[in-house]
């Protein structure tokens, strides 16, 4: 049974005992799903993004069903780095869960802020750059459909760190390898993809977006066939490790997601209706390389027949 | 929180929209309080994805009941279980209302499916030795789930039944009832009538807990989906973990 | 019953006798739907692409499923302007369909030819131009995510036509509206939003895309909400009519995006499904109005409350 | 092309994968001929969204079988439909087989869930008066569904019954039965199976019909998503509609 590695290294610094991830802003700072799952056999966990500042979210309805997905127009509601470091902080330490921050910021100056302060806590092995929130008016996508400011983060945010460093790519671009290749030549050591597509719903009685921010980020399994193709196409096209993001449900989808091109791969909205689901899909993925006599995980990697 | 699949046992319609599921679920049973809630799985496909809360409306031994009107999709699936199917249910989600020394008089007011939680709350106040009064609303009489405590106030919005007008009408005309006693309310409803009920209790200074909803992914504090502002900060509680009760003083609806 | 007006303005030129349109690819040239549903009740029905010149499709597998979508990726399978004209329009004709024929093209030139040729027949109320199909190596998307490429398109096609000009816009681009105010500009009566986007699907267990072109395009309830804020996000910033196209399989769909922003909707992979749906649509889009007392339907019309 | 719910009238399954679900369908049941096939929605919800095409395996009346094998969330469900419970159906769809008079022996040659179609023609074939010869194949001996026709001949890949091997091996063994005969060759199955019955009939000069399988969103040439490759032109047939049964020199598997 122990006889598949599972580990997989995201670039040249860091290592992880499995590929999957838990997606930011997902399970929160770990203290609820940690009742469902042992944190420690996780392959990472992506903090909600964190600013410098706490920020209180966005007003109600800040979430609605779709079909097959969910909108959600959180706007970013995090304690701030200061309390994230008091109060979060030594749970996810005390857990031993392998730990990647994502950050999240309205100007380079805050990105490259809240890195430099985060830099020195050893339990942090990685920052997660969201330059993609579709739900903030300031930051967000106006950074992340935008290539000279993805290329500006990433370069200024890279000399603020020397832990591993991921772009989070908006997919809601014609051309999301050429964001990846400036991430690349930037200094990034990966990039995540997708974050959410930027999508509405109307209320056809008071015709009014079902989110009070108008539009919201849709996730979940509706929009898996949109990152495959996102992550395909930055392993096609550049040489830069991809973390997987979108829709994925279970231990088939994950593969998948390997397959097209993805190092490792984040679950997101499947936290919300399964919180065992990362454990769950650990051991298929787990079976299903015995099953197939593979070795090594990390052999699945961009391993698409085309 | 336990997440678990459990056998349905009964499941019976109470009026032409509102039925009454109830499952064995012997390891959450005995571990709920009034005013908590389950996130409930409605079928195994990927739609409809997200789970649906829903109050504990009574709880015997080793069963729980919700009490759910059915609105769309997901209820719509839930009504036509069967007994001996499964369902995947996630709780005990939430902080439910609470029974302290410093009421004797509990008023319970409810407006439509509003009254899913009280047959709970309501044998727990006996329990508790209170004094109870129900203020039931519905639009009319054929969508009435009453409770038949003995003191029970029906208002319905087409006078069908009971006093016409809405519940928080009925309840003003009946003030009286709360004269010279130590008195808590409890309210659960759509959020408009539940906004009159905040009123009315700062008005008369009556203490007063309100249950309250908001769409949710996930039910227990992951996805920051679910807030209400505080009324006192400038800041949001989440109704799923901070609620779904709050004390009616606390929120901004 | 008869009081609700369901007719719609597509700019100056093309009034239809409702908003319910069949969108192209999704319909043939009309002969099998016509069994379902009698065209002439329909608003108007779009012709699959039609090319200069025949073109035979994509090898199999062209349609994989989705999570409440599907790909395709048929690559403009069609019978070519002459077999078109000689074959499928006299059948338009004689089941009095309000008639818009889809252009493909793999240059500007054919896109022009194609208009010029088709233009003398009375039947053609419209055309509709695809710049964005996703699924063909030449044209399509290397069009579709162009701005100048479409705007030069849209002013080629503009002289070759006095008819009513749509152009068929590409959702896989951050700036949606820009497109549609260059098309504006170029002379276009209205734009129709969205065609599919991007998606691909592996086998897990052959690691090849399940569709043999890789990628497809992803369709159906999956994607409404893209659709919905692409729409939304046209007609907040540009001054042009939008036809609204995108995972409507009822019609509440189409109301929310006649609200949205859409002057008409288009029906696509719903008909696969439920051939008689747009006949549904049409008789609850009058429904509703009468309900709540519409009495031209062109009210909906970005009668959003924001 | 009707499209209508019809009323399940019995569901049962014939080995542990293999189920035959009968409806009752007075409108079309007489309007099929052996090999064309229906376009089924699995269930009201839009997941699955597509419809999934299954052949017409017989016709009593005005019932109609689908033998159908489950192997994904659509059939999966399919195989759960109670009696009473309603099917949403598109059909008849595509071509058949022909029965004609060139032909005095029919061979039936089936892989797998292949011999879904063949109870129906067979009856067909009977009615013509034609001589049958089943060459039945399967995984192993608890996949087979026999037709039960006199003459029977059986294959297995793990030998558990019958030939040890596949189909088109065993029918190579038996070609003898073929000499001096009018015969016409009917084959379904997975498509490497059919493609080597392509090769025996072509060697053989056999007249052969097939029944072949793609991924469909729409079933009646809407779509353009079934192509296979004509054998004579450089075009596609589209399998919904010139097909599902092509002569086996028509087309390139
Ligand atoms: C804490 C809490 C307790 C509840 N208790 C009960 C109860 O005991 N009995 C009862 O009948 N109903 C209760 N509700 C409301 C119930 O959750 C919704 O009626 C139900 O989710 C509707 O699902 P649907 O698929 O039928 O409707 P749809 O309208 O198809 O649902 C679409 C989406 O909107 C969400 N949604 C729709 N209406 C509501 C709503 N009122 N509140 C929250 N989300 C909603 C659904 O969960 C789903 O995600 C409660 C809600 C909350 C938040
Ligand atoms: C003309 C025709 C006749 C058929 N007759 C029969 C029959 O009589 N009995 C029977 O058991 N099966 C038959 N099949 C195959 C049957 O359609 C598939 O097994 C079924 O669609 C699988 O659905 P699923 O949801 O269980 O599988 P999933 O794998 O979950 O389906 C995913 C998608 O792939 C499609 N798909 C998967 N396998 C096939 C396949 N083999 N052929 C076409 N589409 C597929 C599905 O329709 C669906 O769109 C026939 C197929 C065709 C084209
Ligand atoms: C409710 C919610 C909140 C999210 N918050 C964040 C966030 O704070 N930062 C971020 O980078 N991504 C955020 N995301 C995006 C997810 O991390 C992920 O990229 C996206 O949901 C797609 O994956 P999924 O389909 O598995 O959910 C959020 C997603 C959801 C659904
Ligand atoms: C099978 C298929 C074929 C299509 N072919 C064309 C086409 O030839 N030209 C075109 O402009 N759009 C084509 N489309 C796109 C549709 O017209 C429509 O824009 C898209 O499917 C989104 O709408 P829907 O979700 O309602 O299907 C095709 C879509 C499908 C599913
Ligand atoms: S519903 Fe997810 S935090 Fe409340
Ligand atoms: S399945 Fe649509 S054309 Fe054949």
């Amino acid at each position: 049974m122990s006889e598949v590695d599972l580990t997989v290294k995201i670039g040249d610094k860091l290592e992880l005992k499995n590929p999957v991830i838990l997606a930011s802003g997902t399970v929160g700072y770990g203290n609820e799903i940690s009742e469902f799952i042992d944190l420690s056999k996780i392959g990472a966990i992506v903090t909600k993004s964190i600013s410098l500042h706490p920020r209180k979210g966005n007003p109600p309805q800040r979430v609605v069903e779709t079909t097959g997905g969910m909108l959600n127009a959180i706007g970013l509601a995090n304690v701030g780095l200061e309390k994230f470091i008091s109060e979060k902080l030594p749970f996810l330490e005390k857990v031993k869960s392998t730990l990647i921050c994502n950050i999240a910021a309205s100007t380079i100056e805050e990105y490259v802020e809240c890195v430099s302060i985060l830099d020195r806590y050893e339990i942090i092995k990685a920052f997660e750059i969201n330059v993609s929130c579709p739900n903030v008016k300031d930051g967000g996508l106006i950074f992340g459909n935008n290539l000279n400011a993805v290329a500006e983060i990433t370069g200024r945010v890279r000399k603020a760190t020397g832990k591993t460093l991921i772009i989070k790519l908006s997919p809601n671009v014609s051309d999301i390898a050429g964001f990846a290749r400036v991430a690349k030549e930037r200094g990034a050591d990966a990039v995540s993809a997708i974050n959410t597509l930027v999508g509405t719903a109307f209320d056809i009685n008071t015709r009014k977006p079902k989110i009070k921010n108008i539009t919201g980020g849709l996730s979940g399994p509706a929009i898996k066939p949109v990152a495959l193709a996102k992550v395909l196409e930055i392993s096609r096209n550049v040489d830069i490790p991809v973390i997987g993001i979108g829709g994925i449900t279970d231990w088939q989808d994950a593969v998948e997601f390997m397959i097209a091109g993805a190092s490792a791969v984040q679950l997101g909205t499947v936290n919300f209706v399964n919180p065992k689901a990362s454990i769950e899909v650990l051991e298929g993925l787990n079976k299903y390389c015995l099953d197939n006599k593979i070795k090594r995980i990390a052999e699945l990697t961009a391993s698409y027949v085309l | 929180m336990i997440l678990d699949n459990y056998v349905v046992v009964r499941n019976l319609f109470l009026t032409d929209n509102i039925f009454l599921l109830t499952v064995k679920a012997p390891e959450i049973a005995g571990k709920f309080q009034p005013g908590q809630f389950c996130n409930i799985k409605v079928s195994e496909s990927l739609i409809p994805l997200l789970r649906r809360p829903f109050s504990v409306s009574d709880v015997r031994e080793d069963e729980i009941s919700f009490m759910i009107a059915v609105t769309g999709e997901g209820t719509k699936i839930l009504s036509l279980k069967k007994p001996g199917e499964h369902v995947n249910i996630l709780g005990p989600l939430g902080h439910g209302f609470k029974i302290d020394k410093n009421f004797d008089l509990g008023i319970i007011v409810s407006g439509g499916i509003g009254i899913a939680p009280f047959p709970f709350l309501i044998k727990r106040l006996k329990d508790s030795g209170k004094e109870i009064v129900v203020f039931n609303g519905a639009r009319t009489s054929k969508e009435l789930v009453k409770l038949n405590t003995e003191k029970e106030f029906i208002s319905t919005d087409d006078g069908s039944e009971g006093f016409e007008g809405n519940v928080i009408e009925l309840l003003n005309s009946q003030k009286n009832i709360l004269d010279g006693k130590k008195v808590k309310i409890f309210g659960c409803g759509p959020h408009p009538m539940l906004a009159g009920l905040q009123k009315f209790c700062a008005r008369e200074n009556i203490e007063c807990e309100i249950s309250v909803e908001s769409n949710m992914a996930c039910g227990f504090g992951i996805c920051q989906g679910c807030p209400v502002h505080s009324a006192k900060e400038d800041k949001y509680y989440l109704i799923c973990k901070d609620g779904p009760v709050f004390n009616s003083n606390e929120i901004i609806l």
